[in-house]
């Protein structure tokens, strides 16, 4: 029972990783239907720059605090070359995104060099509580409490503010929304800096977990891909609710069925998508 | 139809002035550049007259390969074998797709996506039958009647044909009323079926064809490299001919194959020069998109539009007069 | 003559050896094609760009740890670079896929790196030889030693992938001749985030030993979530040779101490050849070198005395100096077993301290000459 | 014997109830013109006819043959046809490939993926004639998301018709023209031979009056009146709910 | 308030407008009428930014719009009820009024557009509150872009085609509307195809014909010049 108790509490603790990990990526992608294939590639960047500044000696909460506000930036100036260029234009997107994830990783590479790094679990959190006969470490379970904060924050941007309404007309019809006096461009950059924010903060806190190195970025992409469509896009409950649902039964199926782990995340999207065409909290296609 | 017999020979010019020019290394990549073009055709297909995104069609591609190395060991005739290849592939494709084709866009393109993987598990997993990850060895040789093909300038005029017997089907398709209406379907569904298409058969159909096509591209593969391995149906492989489909220009043709061509160079020789190789493709990927039109092939036709379009001016160009007619109707 | 039009004549008259390496420097292989190069620049310059008396010319290719893409850039080394000599890859998929081709261009490949078994055994190649180790040696290496002093009952663990089956049938295989018992194998997918549902299924054997084989960042998460999930300090853990490299023990610091590890190399290994290697490695790249280092450099070597002793880089010549020629290597002595094509090597049983914040694989005992079955075990 | 005829069909969307068993017979060649407020539940009916929307009860039969459980495109080939009041055409292609699109439906070789379609001489024959027929020649080779709104409509109806329907159903189909191309549509929906029936949606009362056999009348999702225009035109009701106080620009 | 001079603009090389001059002073209805094709809805489109002019002058309370964008122009308070409806798909009803809506700078005694007041003028809305913006009828998603645009509190609406669509009643209502919102002292440039209700709320006529303004005048003048009325709305 305990170990049945204490993977429930893994899946889940898990999941919460994979929705910061797939948050950013969900409002680009869901709200704004931008492919962002470099999201993965952000993530990465994220934990490295958290990397650096720590060596720096610096406090891991003002190192992430940097790295958030430089992935941000980057967001920015991203959008504003480059990704303003191609809105509504899918297969460019595909192109121009994988590009830029190519460019920034092997930037990343060339600064960081090819070896594999991990990033110290912040001192405050760097303990193991022990439940019942079982021990887990306390930073899963700062992570989980950032994951709901973020589900928080998202609930509270998208019901009491119209920022969310606003850029789902903008992609509906860009020219409207600023017929009706809304400066588009402005906020679609500031939900890419946003969604690359996100990126930049799951690296930073994934960073103790995951550990950097060399090709991480396309795993973590394909990962966060997974949970947003799972979910359904356009919907952040979605990825929520399917994040800790791939998770989880990730986490258990490593045990019930072993041989099938290469594969379980894959299958879960596929039967979901079987009897879900549009995921699970998606918008019917009419 | 004059148009599918133009192309054609200067295809076949083409493959047969190429060796003329190329070193032994130049011909054994343009021996893959056409397997690869078929290959990128082959998506192109969906992608560009179906509005189909596939991300995982690398699997039809690694069916057709395995089906060459696995089967490959006790059946000898080439014929036989490559259409084995393809029926499997295609079968594949069919009974998949029934499935698949219920999601759209992005959905279908993440459904592929595992897909394809699902395959590369399987290939990876079935180690007594296909070597598992470490991969097999193919023993099939290609004979096609006329002695066993085995050295590489025999490859290259072998899948040089191959490649044009490829683009004249799809032509073929793309100009037949189904391919139009496939493609009618791509732009506007609910209309077509409203105006009497059975949306899905059609939808079915090309991307039966693509994933058979995809499973020739495959067989051939195998034959070329003598060995096989689950990477060939990777979900990096997909994407890497789904990036070849785009920047050759989708919704054309032509475009995938050259879109192959060009990336297979760019990947194989710049990574020769610079170890940051991954950052030049990304900057050129970037720069495509900024200042592309949509293809590689869209530039091509700019500047035979430029030639042609002046031709036309010199004869007093009849086109004009509609152009005349659009400013006000 | 030159080069560039030289044809398979100018491969032996020129005075250039022309080196082609086939590795994988994208991807999660990453740092170990950077090892395995810098520790044959290093051989080179310590040794005026020659070997064998040849002024050396390297190309190096990247093959993605994909076979596909690296029989094409073999392709381009072979015909379009014409190289003399192979040093290669990372993974074993390539290694096999390269095998064939070699032997039907009849060109050397040193392989400095990829250990699957069968190439020693079944997909044994005149032209192919090893330089790095194989799975079964790195899996054999400590089972006597675990058995017969830290515990009987194992659990094991390794990816879900060709090496790591090998590793642990090898180790296996020794572990249970020498008395021990396998209670519980498990095999996580090849790059696993979460080790969690594993660690807990192993702690729940209680299990006497738990023997690991990770690589790369698996491995680095493994041993950090070893720590993270209290096992450490309750259930002994051993590990395959990765475990006591700087790669993992770097970046997993505090919670790699106290892993018994069967390892082939360490920087602090006590020879004079070794102290001469470090010191002049950390000189030119500012770190510590490993074990890839140290196959980068040992390919070197063996290329520089073979192709002295065959007196041309000719395959045909080559080939028949190769089989069982041995050098001294930072890691102890090396001999290219003909029966295997695989070096006869010393391996280090060793346990993991903590010294001046650093992590330092201490040897407790020497297992002296490990060699390879001549044909495999488990057919 | 009626050729549509629709028994008791409900419709809601979740707990919005949109018909209420409405029924409606036409019969061959009828001109059948259905008015109703906005929001009256006329598009909801006409897509519950075509099948794009299931209906909750009730039946609808063809030619006698039950339908409603049929796909839209097998109903094309029924005999049934229809336009979107939204205009609904192929934007990137041209007014030509538009017409081509629509009348390969009922070619027996729209399955056929080798012989191409542009050496098919019955269908640039039959396309002329329609672009000469509506004096549209001149635009056949513009992107129909280049056309002005209007023409967009008449094209919209162009290819319904395209199929030979025994019945077509149009969607407010002068909706968005000038009153010159109204007058013009309404024209040509009068010309057409009587071997069409028609249902038609329609809020311009000039056309409603000039094409109607027969009005049908839909309130809230119910049937308040089926009758003559004459009956229709004198009701109380129906000038209360439909025709207000600007009557009188139809009188 | 608004005004027009020689105005030109393309599409690619169609050429569209073809020099167009009228003005629309301030609560005034300005009505424009022509036949499909002639360039209505191009003019709308260039004074709301959507559609830059090549040539010409477009001024607004004596600003230059030509080269400002559509929000900037919006927030001159220019409103715009666009031909189509063109309503936000993945909005509910009540997303598409809010999503936009701006409070009135000036407190000049206006009406201050609300939720409250667009869901009094049209109830229907507010049964269909939660419904996506694309699943109201044909007529109700014409009310939701005119409350759409109220939403804005311009002082100058750009209505393309309002009746469109809409049952005879609710065309009279939107005429008594138009009215109004013309007593509230907005203004108003209206492009019609229903003539009567085009002569019932509008102060001046305009008529387009083949990208130029070719006729104007009163309502009454148009009505009784069956010449014009012919020659360029075939009536
Ligand atoms: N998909 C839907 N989901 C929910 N409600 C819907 C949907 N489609 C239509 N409705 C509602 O059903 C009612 C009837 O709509 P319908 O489109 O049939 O009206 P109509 O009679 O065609 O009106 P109009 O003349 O304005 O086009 C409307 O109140 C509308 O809001
Ligand atoms: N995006 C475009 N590209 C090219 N041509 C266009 C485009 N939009 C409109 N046109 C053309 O411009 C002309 C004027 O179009 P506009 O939409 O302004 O007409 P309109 O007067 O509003 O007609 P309607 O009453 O049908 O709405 C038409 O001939 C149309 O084909
Ligand atoms: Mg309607
Ligand atoms: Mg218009």
């Amino acid at each position: 029972m305990s170990i049945f108790l204490a993977q429930l509490l893994t899946g889940l603790a898990y999941g919460m990783l994979y929705f910061m990990i797939a948050a950013g990526l969900t409002i680009i992608l869901g709200v704004m239907n931008v492919v962002n294939l470099a999201h993965g590639t952000l993530f990465m960047l994220g934990a490295y720059i958290v990397f650096t500044f720590i060596s720096d000696e610096l406090n891991f909460w003002i190192a992430l605090l940097i790295s958030v506000l430089l992935t941000a930036v980057l967001g920015i100036i991203l959008e504003k070359l480059l990704i303003k260029h191609v809105y509504g234009k899918e297969l460019e997107q595909v192109l121009l995104t994988f590009g830029l994830s190519f460019i920034i990783a092997d930037v990343v590479k060339w600064i960081w060099g090819t070896e594999m790094q991990t990033l110290p679990v912040p001192a405050l959190l760097d303990a193991s509580l022990s439940i019942g006969e079982m021990v887990f470490p306390l930073y899963r379970l700062f992570v989980v409490f950032i994951g709901c904060l973020l589900a928080l924050l998202l609930w509270y941007l998208e019901s009491k503010t119209r920022i969310g309404a606003i850029i789902r007309a903008g992609v509906d019809d860009r020219a409207m929304v600023g017929a009706l006096g809304i400066n588009v461009g402005l906020v679609f950059t500031g939900v890419f800096a946003f969604g690359a924010a996100l990126a930049g903060l799951s690296g930073a806190l994934g960073g103790p977990l995951i550990g950097m190195y060399t090709g991480m970025d396309n795993e973590i992409l394909v990962t966060s891909l997974i949970v947003v469509v799972i979910g359904g896009l356009g919907s952040w409950k979605g990825s929520f609710i399917s994040a800790i649902l791939v998770g989880v039964i990730e986490t258990f199926g490593k045990v019930w069925f072993p041989s099938l782990s290469m594969l379980i995340v894959f299958l879960i999207m596929m039967v979901v998508l079987i009897i879900r065409p549009q995921g699970l909290f998606g918008r019917e296609v009419a | 139809m004059k148009k599918i017999f133009i192309y054609t020979v200067l295809l076949i010019l083409l493959v047969l002035a190429m060796p003329l020019v190329l070193s032994d290394f130049g011909i054994n990549l343009a021996t893959e550049i056409y397997i690869m073009s078929i290959f990128a055709m082959s998506l192109g297909l969906i992608m560009g007259y179906a509005g189909m995104v596939s991300l995982g069609h690398a699997g039809f591609f690694g069916i057709g390969a395995y089906t060459v190395a696995v089967i490959g060991q006790y059946v000898s005739n080439s014929y036989l074998l490559l259409l084995i290849s393809v029926v499997i592939s295609g079968l594949t494709a069919l009974i998949t797709g029934v499935v698949f084709i219920r999601t759209s866009k992005f959905y279908f393109l993440m459904i592929t996506l595992a897909f394809g993987q699902l395959l590369y598990v399987l290939f990876w997993q079935l180690k007594p039958w296909t070597g598992g990850a470490d991969g097999m060895s193919v023993s099939a040789i290609l004979n096609l009647g006329f002695g066993e093909i085995l050295s590489p300038n025999a490859f290259y005029y072998v899948m040089g044909v191959a490649f044009i017997i490829a683009y004249i089907l799809l032509r073929l398709f793309v100009e037949s009323p189904a391919g139009k209406i496939t493609k009618g379907i791509m732009e506007n569904e609910a209309r077509m079926s409203a105006l009497g298409y059975n949306v899905r058969v059609y939808k079915l159909l090309a991307y039966t064809l693509s994933g058979a096509l995809a499973g020739f591209a495959g067989s051939l593969y195998s034959y070329f490299n003598v060995f096989v391995s689950p990477d060939l149906s990777s979900w990096t492989f997909s994407g890497q001919v789904m990036v070849m489909v785009i920047i050759g220009g989708v919704g054309t043709l032509f475009g995938p194959a050259i879109g192959a061509s060009v990336f297979i160079c760019l990947q194989n020789f710049i990574s020769t020069y610079t170890e940051r190789w991954p950052m030049i493709m990304g900057a050129i990927l970037v720069i495509l998109v900024l200042i592309g039109k949509g293809g590689i092939i869209h530039w091509l036709r700019y500047f035979k539009d430029i030639i042609f379009l002046r031709k036309q001016t010199d004869e007093g160009a009849p086109q004009n007069q509609v152009k005349k007619e659009e400013v006000v109707n | 003559t030159s080069v560039k039009d030289g044809s398979n004549e100018s491969k032996s008259s020129s005075g250039t050896l022309k080196i082609g390496f086939i590795l994988s420097q994208t991807g999660t292989f990453a740092p170990l094609s950077e090892g395995i190069i810098n520790g044959f620049k290093l051989y080179l310059e310590k040794h005026d760009g020659m070997l064998g008396g040849k002024k050396v010319e390297i190309k190096v290719e990247d093959d993605e740890a994909n076979p596909q893409v690296a029989l094409r850039k073999y392709r381009q080394l072979i015909h379009s670079e014409k190289v003399d000599i192979l040093v290669g890859p990372i993974s074993s998929s390539v290694v096999y896929a390269l095998r064939d081709e070699v032997e039907k261009d009849k060109i050397v490949l040193i392989d400095a790196n990829a250990a699957g078994d069968d190439l020693s055994w079944s997909k044994k190649s005149d032209y192919v030889y090893r330089i790095s180790f194989s799975n079964w040696q790195n899996g054999s290496s400590a089972a006597k030693y675990l058995a017969n002093n830290v515990g009987k009952t194992a659990v094991v663990l390794a990816p879900d992938y060709p090496a790591g089956k090998e590793v642990l049938r090898a180790f296996k295989d020794a572990f249970e001749a020498a008395g021990g018992k396998v209670v519980k194998e498990l095999y996580p997918k090849l790059n696993t985030n979460d080790f969690a549902p594993y660690l807990q299924q192993a702690s729940a054997e209680n299990p006497d030993l738990i023997y690991a084989f990770f690589t790369g960042s698996d491995g680095i998460r493994f041993v950090t979530q070893y720590k993270e999930f209290g096992l450490k300090g309750q259930i002994p853990l051993a590990g395959t040779l990765e475990f006591g490299d700087e790669l993992i023990t770097q970046p997993a610091g505090e919670a790699a101490e106290g892993i018994i590890t069967g390892i082939n190399y360490s920087p602090y290994l006590d020879n004079e050849l070794n102290k001469q290697f470090v010191q002049a490695y950390e000189e030119k790249y500012g770190k510590l070198p490993n074990i890839f280092s140290v196959q980068g450099y040992d390919s070197a070597a063996i290329i520089d005395k073979a192709v002295t002793e065959a007196g041309s880089a000719n395959s045909e010549d080559l080939i028949k100096v190769l089989k069982g020629i041995s050098f001294d290597s930072p890691r102890g002595p090396i001999t290219i077993d003909p029966a295997t094509n695989n070096p006869i090597q010393n391996f280090y049983i060793a346990k993991n301290k903590l010294k001046d914040g650093g992590i330092v694989p201490e040897v407790i005992e020497t297992v002296e000459n490990v060699t390879m079955p001549e044909t495999s075990p488990f057919e | 014997m009626s050729l549509l005829k629709v028994e008791n069909i409900s419709k809601s969307f979740k707990t919005l109830q949109v018909l209420y068993n409405v029924s409606l017979e036409v019969k061959p060649g009828e001109r059948h013109v259905i008015i109703g407020p906005n929001g009256a539940g006329k598009t909801t009916l006409f897509n519950c006819i075509t099948n794009l929307l299931p209906i909750d009860s009730g039946s609808i039969y063809l030619d006698g043959k039950e339908i409603s459980k049929l796909s839209p495109h097998h109903l094309v080939h029924l005999g049934m046809s229809r336009t979107f009041q939204k205009n609904n055409l192929f934007g990137d292609l041209t007014v030509e490939e538009n017409l081509h699109l629509a009348l390969v439906a009922k070619k027996s070789y729209r399955y056929n993926i080798f012989s191409p379609l542009a050496s098919r001489s019955d269908i640039k024959k039959e396309t002329n004639r329609i672009l000469d027929q509506w004096e549209i020649s001149s635009r056949r080779h513009i992107k129909v998301k280049n056309l002005s709104y209007g023409e967009q409509r008449l094209l919209e109806v162009l290819l319904a018709m395209a199929s030979n329907p025994k019945i077509l159903l149009l969607d407010e189909p002068t909706s968005g023209m000038s009153p010159a191309e109204t007058a013009q549509t309404s024209e040509m929906i009068q010309k057409l031979p009587r071997s069409i029936a028609l249902v038609v949606i329609e809020h311009d009362m000039e056309v409603v009056f000039a094409i109607a056999d027969r009005i049908t009348v839909l309130h809230h999702g119910e049937v308040i009146l089926s009758g003559s225009p004459e009956e229709v035109r004198n009701n109380e009701m129906v000038k209360e709910i439909y025709f207000g106080g600007g009557a009188k620009q139809h009188a | 308030m608004l005004e027009l001079q020689d105005v030109h603009s393309y599409y690619g090389t169609s050429y569209i407008l073809q020099g167009v001059t009228f003005s629309v002073s301030e609560g005034k209805c300005v009505a424009l009428l022509g036949r499909n094709g002639a360039g209505k809805t191009t003019t709308i489109h260039t004074i709301a930014g959507l559609h830059k002019s090549k040539r010409g002058s477009i001024r607004f309370k004596d600003k230059q719009l030509q080269s400002l964008s559509p929000h900037q122009i919006s927030h001159l308070g220019i409103g715009l009820v666009p031909q189509g409806r063109r309503i936000f798909s993945s909005l509910t009803v009540k997303e598409n009024l809010t999503m936009s809506a701006r409070k009135r700078k000036a407190n000049d005694g206006r009406i201050n557009w609300g939720l409250e007041k667009i869901y009094e003028l049209f109830p229907v809305l507010k049964e269909r509150e939660k419904n996506l913006g694309t699943q109201l009828s044909g007529g109700q998603q014409q009310m939701l872009a005119i409350g759409r645009a109220l939403m804005t509190n311009p002082e100058f609406l750009l209505m393309d085609e309002p009746s469109e669509g809409l049952a005879p009643v609710i065309i009279d209502q939107v005429g008594d509307i138009i009215i109004k919102l013309k007593e509230t002292g907005l203004s108003i440039l209206m492009v019609e195809q229903n003539i009567a209700l085009a002569c019932k709320v509008a102060d001046e006529i305009l008529i387009m014909n083949k990208g130029k303004i070719v006729w104007n005048g009163t309502p009454d003048g148009l009505m009784k010049n069956e010449e014009i009325q012919h020659k360029y709305l075939g009536v």
